[in-house]
C-alpha cells in the first residue's frame, strides 16, 4: 500500500458521499429521522479540512477523530471508530492482507461500540461481508479456496504476488458490502432508530448499510492508488 | 414546506444567536448553552443535549433550578463529545456532574465519549427511556426516551439546586426516569430543513401512533379519530405498561406544530381518563415542551408521583421554557 | 387539516375543559374562565375577551397580575354580552373594571353592549389597535388590535395589583397601546375546525404580509426569503409607523404552527434590526401567545418602554401563559 | 300581515341560512375569518329554539334578543339589532307599508350600531337597497313612480288594496337586496375585517351582504304566508 492511499481513499468517500447525500437522507427518512446524508457529508466535508490542514498526520486517525468530533449522531461515533481503529492497526506500509485485517479491527470496533451484530440491520451488515470479502481475497486461502502457495501469505503486496489485483481485492468487498446492505432490506431492526418501527422496519435498506457500501465502493474506485510498493 | 430560517445549514446556529439575544440569564459559546451566572459552588451539575429541533428542550430548560448547560447538536443529530465536554467542564462546580441522556444510539454514544474524556472529573449518567410506543428488550437498541426528560431534569435539578450530593441526583433522576412514561401519535410529519420534505407521507385521513420525537414514523397507522380516542389509545399504552395510580404528574405536550387549543382538548380528555382509572391528576403541563420541528400531533407522559417528587416539580426554577416560584 | 378535536363544535368548550382541568388556578362557568381566587378587595378587575383559536390569548392570562376573568368566544367570533357582563361581575372588586378590547368590530360592539348592560358598575374600556399593516383612518374600521394585547394585560394587571385606581389604570393600558406596534407575516394559512379547510391558498413560495391573527389572508403576498428578510419587512413597517428608539419591549411571535426554533432565528433578526437602530432591547418575549389557530407564521411587536412600563412589565405573574416572580 | 308572519319569516331564514352555511363561510374565508357561515347557523338554531320555547312573544324582538346574546362576532349585534328595532317597531298587525318601515328602521339601527354606510362593503349594502324597496313598492307611489290613488296609501293591507301582491313586494325587495350583494364585488371594503385587506378586499362579495340577501330572499319564500289581515 502506498503511503498516500488512505487520504485517496477517505477524499473519494468525501465524494461519493456529497453525491448521496439525497439518497442516504431518503433512506433515513424511511426508517430513521432523515438525517443520515447530512451527517456524513458534514462529517467528510470536515474530514477533508482536516486532512488538507494535517497532510502529515495519520489520515485515518486524523479522519476517525474529525468524524467523533464534529458529526454527532450514531453514525459519528460509529464511523469515527472504525476509521480510527483501522489507522491504529495498519502501519504506513501494509500488504493486502494487512489492510483486510486493520479494516477487520475497524470493524470489530463499531460492533463493540454500538453492542451491535450482524442482522441487526445496521452498518454492520454491509461492513462484515465487506472484511470477510477482503479477508478471504488476501489470505492464505484466496482467492477462492484453494490453499495459498506457502511463503505467499499476506505479508507481500497485490502487484507481484498475489493472484487478485487491488481492483479485484476491492471490488469483491465492495460487491460483498452491496449485497449485505441490500440483504437488510426484509430485515427487522434491531439496533438504530430503526428498530423504533418494529415491523415497519422491514421492506427498506438500512441508511448506515448504503452508506457503509458507498464508503467500501470507494476503495474500489481508488484501487488504482493502491501501489505497488 | 416553507420554513422562517435563513439556511438549512444554519438553523442551530442562528436560533441558538437568537435565544441569547432574548435571554440575558444563557450565554452561548460554540454550541454550548450555559447559565449566564454558574450555581453556586459544591452543587452538582446537570448536563443534558441531544439533537435539536426538540425546542424548548434542552437549552430552553437551562437555568435555575434545571440544567447548568445544555449541548445542542444540529438538528436531529445527538451533539459532538467536544461539546459535551465543554458543557460539562463549566457544569462542575466541585461536587461532580450528572449526564441526563435521551436513549438514543446517538446519544448515548456521544455522552459516553464524553464522559470518558472528561478525566478527573466525576460523571454520572442518567438515560432516560420512557417511550412505550417501543418494546422493550436486552437484544434492541431499548426504548426512546422522550417527554419525561424532561420530569428528570426538572426534578434532578431542584435536587442539586438543594446541595444533594452527586449519587442521589442521580438516584432521584433514575427514579423518575422508572416512574415515567410516554406515548406519542403523530397528524403530519414533520421537515427537517436539511431535507426539505417531510419525513413521511400520512394521508390526510390517518395518524401515526407510537411516534418519537425525531419526525420518524410510528409503530403503526390509523384512521384519524377524535381526540378522546387518540387520547385513550396514547393512555392505554401508557397504562398497559405502567397501571396509572395514585398521584401522577401529567404532561400533554405537542410536538411543535399543533396549537395549545388543541393540546387543551386532548388534555381534558386525559385528565378524564386518568379519574376513570381511580387515579389522580396532581400536576400537570399542557405545551409544546419537547418538540419534533414541526410535526403536529401529541405527546403524552406520566409520573407516578409521591410527596417528595412533587415537592421536587414544585420547587422554584428559572428557565426560559419553565418557569415558577421565582 | 387534521384536528386533535372531538368536533368542530365543541373546540372551545372541550378546550376550556381542559385549561379547567389543568389549572387549578382557574374556574371555567359558562364560557367564562376566571381566578379560583378573587384578587383583593378594593382592586380594579380586569377583563378581556375575543374570539378562540389565540391560545394563550386570553384565558391563560388569567391570574395574579394579570386577567381577573376572560370571555372566550366561539374560533374567531367575539364573546356575547352575556358572557362579557358575568365576567365583568365577577372581576368588580370595588373599584371598577377595565375591559381590554382588540379593535375588531365584533369584539367593540359586544362590549360596549356588555358595558351597557352592567348598570351601577363602572367599567371603562381600553381599546387596542397595535397593528401597522392596516392604514388608520376614521373612515374605516381603523387598525387591528394583536400582539399588544399581550402588553396591555400585563401592564394593566400589574397596575391593578398595586391598587392603582381606575382611570390610571386605563391610562397606562392606552399608553402601552400608544407604545406599541406589530406587524405579521404568514407562511401558510390556518383551518377553522368548523370550516374544514385552510382559510385561503398560498402556494409554496409565497407568503403572506400584513396577516392579523383571525386567518385572514394578508395585505399583500411576496415571495419566501430568508427569515432576515421577513423580519427586516416587518420590523420596516413597525420602524416605519413609530421609529424605534430607546427602550424596547419587543415580542416575536409565533402565530400557532411555527414551531419555538424557528421563532428563535427570527428573533435573532430582529434583535440585530433593533441594535442597527440604535435602539436597546430591554426585555422580549419568544414564543406561541397570540395564535392564530395552526397558521405557521410570525409576527413582532414592540412596545416603547421606559422605567415604569419597564418595572410593571417585570412585576410578577402567575398565569398559565406567562409567569414570573411568584 | 298575520301574526305569524314573522315567525314564518324567521323559520325560513334559519332553514336557508343553514343550506347557504359553506357559501358564506367560504365568501368570508375569502376576506374575512371564514366563520360567518357558522356564526348565522349557530345563531339562527338558538332562534328557533328560543320561539319554540316562547311562542307567545314577540318573535322578532326574541330573535334579535336571541342573536345579540348568543352568535357573537360583528354579525350577532348587527343583526341582533336589526331585529329587535324592526320589531320593536312593528305592531302584532301591520300593513305592508309599515312593515316597510319597521324594516327601515331596523336598517338604520345596524348603521348607527356599525357607524357603516352604504359603500362601505358590508350588509348595509344588501340591506338599503331591500329597504327602499320595499318602501317603495308599498308606499303612495307604488308601484312605479305613479301617484298612489289618494286614501289607498300604505295603513291598509296587500291583498285587498296593493296593486302589488306581497310576493310582488318581497320579490322586488329580494332583488334589490340580491343586485346589493353583487354590488359589493368591486368595493373597497372600508368596515368589518375586509377593510384590513385594502385593495385586496376588491373582487369578492361581502359575506354579510350575501347573508342579508339571503334573509330579504326568505321573505319572497315565504310571502305566501303574509295572510290577508
Ligand atoms: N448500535 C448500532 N450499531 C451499528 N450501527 C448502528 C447502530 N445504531 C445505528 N447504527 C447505524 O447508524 C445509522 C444511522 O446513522 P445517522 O442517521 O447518521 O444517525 P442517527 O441515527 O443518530 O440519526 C443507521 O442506519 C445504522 O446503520
Ligand atoms: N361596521 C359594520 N357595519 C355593518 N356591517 C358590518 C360591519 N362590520 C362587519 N359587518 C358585516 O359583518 C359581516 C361579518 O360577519 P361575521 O363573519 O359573522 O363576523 P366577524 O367579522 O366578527 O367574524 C361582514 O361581512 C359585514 O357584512
Ligand atoms: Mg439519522
Ligand atoms: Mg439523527
Ligand atoms: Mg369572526
Ligand atoms: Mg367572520
Amino acid at each position: 500500500m502506498r503511503a498516500g492511499f488512505p487520504a485517496a481513499w477517505l477524499a473519494e468517500c468525501a465524494r461519493v458521499v456529497a453525491a448521496e447525500r439525497e439518497r442516504l437522507t431518503a433512506l433515513d427518512a424511511a426508517i430513521g429521522d432523515a438525517d443520515h446524508g447530512a451527517n456524513l457529508d458534514r462529517g467528510f466535508a470536515e474530514v477533508r479540512r482536516a486532512l488538507a490542514a494535517a497532510p502529515e498526520a495519520d489520515a485515518l486517525v486524523t479522519a476517525g477523530t474529525t468524524l467523533i468530533r464534529k458529526v454527532g449522531g450514531a453514525s459519528g461515533p460509529l464511523y469515527g471508530s472504525l476509521l480510527r481503529a483501522m489507522g491504529a492497526a495498519l502501519g504506513a506500509q501494509a500488504s493486502p492482507a494487512e489492510f483486510a485485517a486493520a479494516f477487520t479491527t475497524g470493524v470489530e470496533a463499531v460492533a463493540r461500540l454500538g453492542r451491535s451484530a450482524e442482522g441487526d440491520k445496521t452498518m454492520l451488515d454491509a461492513l462484515w461481508p465487506a472484511a470477510r470479502a477482503l479477508t478471504d481475497a488476501t489470505g492464505p486461502q484466496a482467492p477462492s479456496g484453494l490453499p495459498a502457495p506457502p511463503g505467499l501469505s499476506g505479508s507481500l503486496e497485490f502487484p507481484e504476488i498475489s493472484r487478485l489485483s487491488a481492483a479485484e481485492v476491492f471490488g469483491r468487498a465492495a460487491t460483498a458490502a452491496r449485497a449485505g446492505a441490500a440483504a437488510t432490506v426484509p430485515m427487522l431492526a434491531r439496533k438504530g432508530r430503526a428498530s423504533y418501527l418494529g415491523e415497519r422496519s422491514v421492506g427498506h435498506e438500512d441508511p448506515g448499510a448504503a452508506s457503509s457500501a458507498l464508503l467500501v465502493g470507494a476503495l474500489e474506485t481508488v484501487a488504482d492508488e493502491w501501489g505497488g510498493g | 414546506m416553507k420554513k422562517l430560517i435563513n439556511a438549512p445549514g444554519s438553523v442551530v446556529a442562528d436560533a441558538l444567536a437568537g435565544m441569547a439575544a432574548a435571554h440575558p440569564s444563557l450565554l452561548v459559546e460554540g454550541q454550548v448553552v450555559r447559565r449566564s451566572r454558574p450555581k453556586e459552588a459544591g452543587r452538582v451539575g446537570l448536563v443534558s443535549g441531544g439533537g435539536s429541533g426538540h425546542e424548548p428542550l434542552h437549552a430552553g430548560f437551562v437555568g435555575y433550578g434545571m440544567l447548568d448547560a445544555a449541548c445542542p447538536g444540529e438538528i436531529f443529530t445527538s451533539p459532538v463529545p467536544d461539546q459535551i465536554l465543554a458543557a460539562t467542564e463549566f457544569a462542575e462546580r466541585g461536587a461532580g456532574v450528572l449526564h441526563i441522556v435521551k436513549n438514543y444510539t446517538g446519544d448515548v454514544l456521544n455522552f459516553e465519549l464524553a464522559a470518558e474524556l472528561r478525566e478527573g472529573g466525576r460523571v454520572a449518567s442518567v438515560v432516560v427511556a420512557d417511550d412505550v410506543a417501543v418494546k422493550d428488550s436486552l437484544y434492541t437498541a431499548g426504548r426512546r426516551g422522550t417527554g419525561a426528560t424532561l420530569f428528570v431534569e426538572k426534578v434532578a435539578g431542584a435536587l442539586a439546586e438543594q446541595g444533594a450530593p452527586l449519587d442521589d441526583v442521580r438516584r432521584a433522576a433514575e427514579e423518575v426516569g422508572a416512574r415515567s412514561r410516554s406515548f406519542g401519535v403523530a397528524l403530519t410529519s414533520g421537515t427537517v430543513p436539511a431535507a426539505g420534505r417531510p419525513t413521511f407521507d400520512l394521508p390526510e385521513d390517518q395518524v401515526e401512533l407510537g411516534i418519537g420525537i425525531h419526525g420518524e414514523p410510528g409503530r403503526s397507522r390509523r384512521a384519524h379519530a377524535p381526540a378522546r380516542e387518540l387520547a385513550e389509545v396514547a393512555m392505554d399504552a401508557v397504562d398497559g405498561d405502567l397501571p396509572l395510580r395514585g398521584d401522577l404528574l401529567v404532561m400533554v405536550n405537542g410536538m411543535g406544530g399543533t396549537p395549545l387549543i388543541e393540546l387543551y382538548v386532548v388534555f381534558a380528555e386525559v385528565a378524564a381518563y386518568v379519574r376513570g382509572k381511580g387515579a389522580r391528576v396532581a400536576r400537570s403541563l399542557v405545551g409544546n415542551y419537547v418538540t419534533s420541528l414541526d410535526m403536529q400531533g401529541f405527546s403524552v407522559s406520566v409520573c407516578q408521583v409521591d410527596e417528595r417528587l412533587t415537592g421536587l416539580w414544585d420547587a422554584p426554577v428559572e428557565t426560559p421554557g419553565l418557569r415558577w416560584g421565582r
